[in-house]
């Protein structure tokens, strides 16, 4: 059996293994099943943490390369080893609380911004069949559970005591209440062509990829994916020549890793999401679907760290006029367009 | 922000206990390009007042002016703004001659007008490149970076120094161009002249940029011209003064280049008198470069330099504005006064009244579009 | 070439001394420093060469006396300059502000009060500004001492 | 409205116009050197530690104890003793260098009549404890050769 080309065989077969494995030693079946979610979750932690990690790595050569410097090349071979490193240093740093920091939301910040993200990356198919967690209203989900992110980065800039956490925190709340707006608005367009929220279903219905019928609509999920990870030229959150680091000013060791963690976890989830809803998600010619979606993720992934590599910060103010004034228009006019195409198609 | 929307904040801070928040940026932050404080009362997002705090890389210049002889001070007068030295050392150089009645000779001269240029051309580039870092573009510092190294193995090559060179002597310059260096010059200035087309598509064409820079921060003449601001700022708000022409000192009568304004006086203006005085800095360079005379690189001074008593104040187009050298002799070795009149010091002055009333993102903007350096205004 | 003219400048300032001077402009305007505010504003009022622009503006020490020195640019013709020399007495050590006329003159009178300790009468913000808020003395006094500071090693 | 359009067209294409400035660049070689294994050729001029250079068959030193470098160091790094020699001549006793005070500003070896001093290419002069950088030139003997750190350069020029 090729389970390269067919992971979901892959999947079923190890939860029938288990299943026997529970019934072996005398538990009952569904003790296999928690088992099984068990351990699908931490092979996806596990996943997480080394896409993180690979993105980390893939980020910092892009952006060397950009600028004409080499990146890290000392530890392992061309520095391969040095994400590593840097989770090792960032474990055992000493994880302080400032004393004018409010404590319990101070610590809670990082695992509240970290845990959405991870929380809609459960719900995106990476093959056919290969869900972690099947919900048949899961572009629905996937844009509701990734929302709450934001409080976390309200808390950590409220309880950090710091006047720049503070602003940082408060921009990002503006920031991203304004762009879920048009993200939304421009998902609409797909959901109307593919008649489903179950994004599954959405990449089935993809004869060719939604991105030919919905350009617009794709630019504008772009655009606001990268202001809701608060990336450049939208990080205006974390403005390092204004607001030194936002609201992650004052954390440091593992508080800090997670948001570190949850920043690239979110740009995943959103790629993730925008290959599965404008590029086709798993489907191409000759190689294993799975291979196709993360290439083309990752190719979506280039493209945020070369944004980020190539521009300037908007203002906040600005930022607030490009989304209201600009993307959610667009994102509604594209709504309508689709939606008096469709009609008058039928 | 919209005017409906702020007019509503309006009705709902009558009700709301509001207070001005004070932020204290700086003396460590990454935008302020040294050892500044700005203390500045925010209401919201919004500059109410901005009050700079300097002082800390006071290194008592002036005082260490009058303990200094003469040729002593020329290696002292490199720190002062680090990525100016040369006019540094060429303003004190020529204070002194003006004291000293001292001839300088063309070659040393020309060797002036080119070196100075090339730093006139580095420091540019470095201030380019932190402005488009304090506007989040991280990228084109590292570009500027790798130019300006090319022009500082040129220094090196010439003075044996990468920053603090200590190459102007009274009455000339230390050290004759080494081999090579006219070649390498001129490739230098073959690879620089289509970089500023990077510069370009990477910061003055983006429409992020320009959207930062335009009528942000905007100085008026009269408001420029009571704060004693001088250089690309002053040219800027639309003031042709460039004492390079206006009243050309050194060799400088011998080369045909522009002097750049622009009207408008906002960040996008300074900004863009920089990239194009980085041209005609090229310009300069290269006609210098063709031009360079025979003969020697210094007259003859007195081993001990002992001017006469009397004062001479002499001024140079550095690259921020006009640096003066303010010296009184006694008939000593030593001046007995020892004044240095810096551009950052007049070209910060007039921060406070610019930042009023802007956004936070935009004070890094504005200090970034007046290109001070710390040092220079502390001395 | 249009300069102010010395005539000029001795018909406005028929009391102060006006030498001609190599240096900086083309002459040196020595007044007494209770006519430093009138001074100024004569030669702000000088048509078509008002010199509002005040480049530098320091101190230095000879004598009895600090002597407040200005250099005066013109902001219309930057060929148009001026010196002015003013005695302060080291006793009184005080002086009318310039504020009213030139905005940068806020910040360089403050150096001159950091640097000298002379106190100008009007000014809004009188405080250091290059040194810390607790430094004693002057520190360009030339009777100003601070063996710290001052011992060059080796010498 | 075609003006809006035709604005937006034209930031479209600049932005597009940046991208394709950091693509082109991630194919160029970075100018990244290296340091401890690949180095930079020093130019001859370049002005590192100040040593006193002997010559290679009588392992001389050329320094009179003139004080003209003493003298002309504007931050005191320079301390000369002397003593009379058997004819009762004034000879170098001890050259002792700070090198903790020295800013590689090179007037000494300019004003050394007698070509006496030299800068050197030597710049990884860290050291741990700062009584090491209390040095006494006229006690090393090492022969400054061109296998020594680059060489010495020339004082005169090249």
């Amino acid at each position: 059996m090729n389970y390269i080309f067919d992971p979901a065989a892959a999947f079923a077969w190890c939860l029938e293994q288990l299943r026997t494995l529970a019934t072996l030693v005398h538990l009952p079946v569904m003790a296999g099943e928690w088992v099984g979610s068990f351990l699908v979750m931490i092979g996806l932690f596990t996943v997480c943490s080394v896409i993180v990690m690979i993105l980390v790595y893939g980020e910092r050569k892009i952006a060397a390369h950009m600028q004409s410097r080499l990146g890290p090349m000392r530890v392992g071979w061309h520095g391969l080893l040095q994400v590593i490193a840097d989770v090792i240093k960032l474990m055992l740093k000493e994880s302080f609380v400032p004393a004018a920091a409010d404590n319990w939301i101070f610590r809670a910040a990082p695992y509240v911004v970290f845990i959405p993200g991870f929380m809609a990356l459960i719900a995106i198919p990476m093959d056919r069949g290969v869900i972690p967690a099947h919900v048949n209203m899961g572009l629905l989900y996937i844009l509701a559970v990734g929302t709450p992110g934001v409080i976390g980065i309200l808390m950590a800039g409220w309880s950090s005591g710091n006047k720049y956490s503070l602003l940082g925190g408060m921009r990002s709340a503006a920031q991203m209440i304004s762009y879920e707006v048009p993200l939304v608005m421009s998902v609409l367009g797909v959901i109307m062509l593919a008649g489903s929220l179950d994004l599954a279903a959405i990449v089935e219905a993809q004869k060719v990829p939604y991105i030919i019928y919905q350009p617009l609509a794709f630019i504008i999920f772009l655009i606001a994916s990268v202001a809701e990870t608060n990336r450049n030229p939208f990080d205006i959150p974390e403005a390092e020549s204004e607001l030194t680091a936002g609201f992650h000013t004052e954390y440091g060791g593992v508080r800090f890793a997670y948001f570190f963690l949850a920043e690239y976890v979110n740009m995943f989830v959103l790629s993730a999401a925008a290959v599965t809803l404008f590029l086709g998600g798993w489907k191409g010619p000759f190689l294993p679907g799975w291979v196709w979606y993360f290439a083309k993720t990752f190719g979506i992934l280039f493209l945020f760290m070369w944004f980020r590599w190539t521009f300037p910060r908007l203002r906040s103010d600005q930022l607030m006029d490009l989304g209201w004034k600009v993307l959610t228009p667009l994102a509604f006019l594209n709504l309508i367009v689709t939606g008096l195409v469709l009609v008058l198609l039928k | 922000m919209s005017t409906e929307i702020s007019s509503i904040g309006a009705l709902e801070t009558a009700s709301m206990n509001t207070e001005e928040v004070t932020l204290n940026m700086g003396p460590q932050h990454p935008s302020t390009h040294g050892a500044l404080r700005l203390i500045l009362r925010l209401d919201g997002e919004r500059v109410v007042s901005a009050q700079p705090d300097f002082g800390y890389v006071h290194r008592g210049m002036e005082k260490m002016g009058e303990t200094l002889t003469y040729p002593q001070y020329i290696f002292l007068s490199d720190r002062i703004d680090y990525l100016a030295s040369f006019f540094n050392e060429w303003g004190y150089c020529l204070a002194a001659e003006k004291l000293g009645q001292v001839e300088v000779p063309r070659r040393a001269d020309y060797l002036r007008v080119i070196v100075s240029e090339l730093m006139r051309v580095t420091s540019h580039l470095i201030w380019l490149g932190a402005m488009g870092m304090d506007l989040g573009a991280f990228t084109p510092l590292t570009y500027t970076f790798r130019e300006r190294e090319m022009v500082l193995d040129l220094f090196e090559a010439l003075c044996g120094q990468r920053m603090t060179f200590n190459y102007m002597r009274i009455g000339g310059v230390s050290r004759d161009l080494p081999a090579g260096f006219v070649d390498k010059a001129k490739a230098f200035l073959k690879y620089f002249e289509k970089m500023p087309d990077v510069y370009d598509a990477l910061l003055s064409k983006n429409p992020i940029f320009i959207a930062r820079m335009k009528n942000v921060g905007t100085m008026p003449t009269d408001m420029a011209r009571s704060f004693a601001v001088t250089g690309p700022n002053l040219r800027g708000s639309g003031t042709a003064l460039d004492l390079r022409q206006s009243e050309p000192y050194s060799v400088y009568p011998d080369f045909k280049f522009q002097v750049i304004t622009r009207p408008e006086g906002d960040s996008l203006a300074r900004y863009q008198v920089r990239v194009e005085e980085m041209r005609q800095s090229a310009a300069i360079i290269a006609q210098a470069l063709d031009g360079i005379p025979e003969g020697d690189i210094m007259s003859k001074v007195p081993r001990v330099f002992k001017p006469p008593k009397g004062e001479a104040y002499a001024r140079v187009e550095s690259c921020r504005g006009i640096q003066g050298f303010y010296l009184v002799s006694d008939g000593s070795t030593k001046p007995t006064r020892c004044r240095i009149r810096v551009p950052s010091f007049a070209n910060l002055a007039v921060m406070p009244t610019l930042l009023k009333g802007v956004h936070v993102a935009d004070v890094v903007a504005i200090m970034g579009s007046l290109d001070f350096i710390v040092p220079e205004i502390d001395r | 070439m249009s300069t102010v003219s010395l005539e000029s400048l001795r018909q406005a300032f028929p009391q102060a001394a006006v030498e001609e001077a190599g240096g900086f402009g083309p002459a040196v305007i020595l007044t007494s420093v209770q006519e430093l505010p009138a001074a100024v504003q004569r030669l702000q009022a000088l048509k078509s060469q008002a010199l509002d622009v005040c480049e530098d503006y320091t101190a230095l020490e000879e004598g009895d006396n600090y002597i407040l020195v200005l250099h005066l640019v013109a902001s219309a013709d930057v060929t148009a300059r001026v010196t002015l020399k003013a005695p302060v007495a080291k006793a009184t050590a005080e002086a009318p502000s310039l504020t009213p006329w030139y905005g940068i003159a806020n910040w360089y009178e403050r150096e001159v009060f950091d640097m000298y300790g002379i106190r100008f009468v009007g000014h809004p913000d009188l405080r250091r500004i290059l040194l810390p808020e607790d430094w004693v003395g002057h520190p360009l006094r030339k009777d100003y001492s601070d063996d710290k500071l001052l011992k060059r090693p080796g010498a | 409205m075609q003006t809006m359009v035709q604005e937006s067209w034209e930031a479209f294409v600049n932005l597009a116009k940046g991208l394709g400035i950091t693509l082109k660049q991630m194919l160029v070689k970075p100018v990244t050197v290296q340091y401890p294994e690949e180095r930079v050729i020093w130019p001859d001029r370049t002005r590192g530690r100040l040593v006193m250079p002997r010559d290679p068959q009588t392992q001389a030193h050329r320094c009179t104890a003139c004080m003209m470098c003493e003298r002309i160091c504007p931050n005191g790094s320079i301390e000369i003793t002397t003593r009379a020699n058997e004819a009762g001549k004034r000879i170098l006793d001890d050259y002792i260098f700070h090198l903790e005070r020295c800013t590689f500003c090179g007037l000494c070896v300019e004003t050394c009549a007698f070509d006496a001093l030299r800068m050197s290419h030597a710049h990884e002069i860290a050291v741990r404890d700062r009584s090491q950088l209390v040095l006494h030139l006229q006690q090393e003997n090492q022969v400054f050769n061109d296998a020594w750190r680059g060489g010495l350069p020339a004082k005169k020029d090249s």
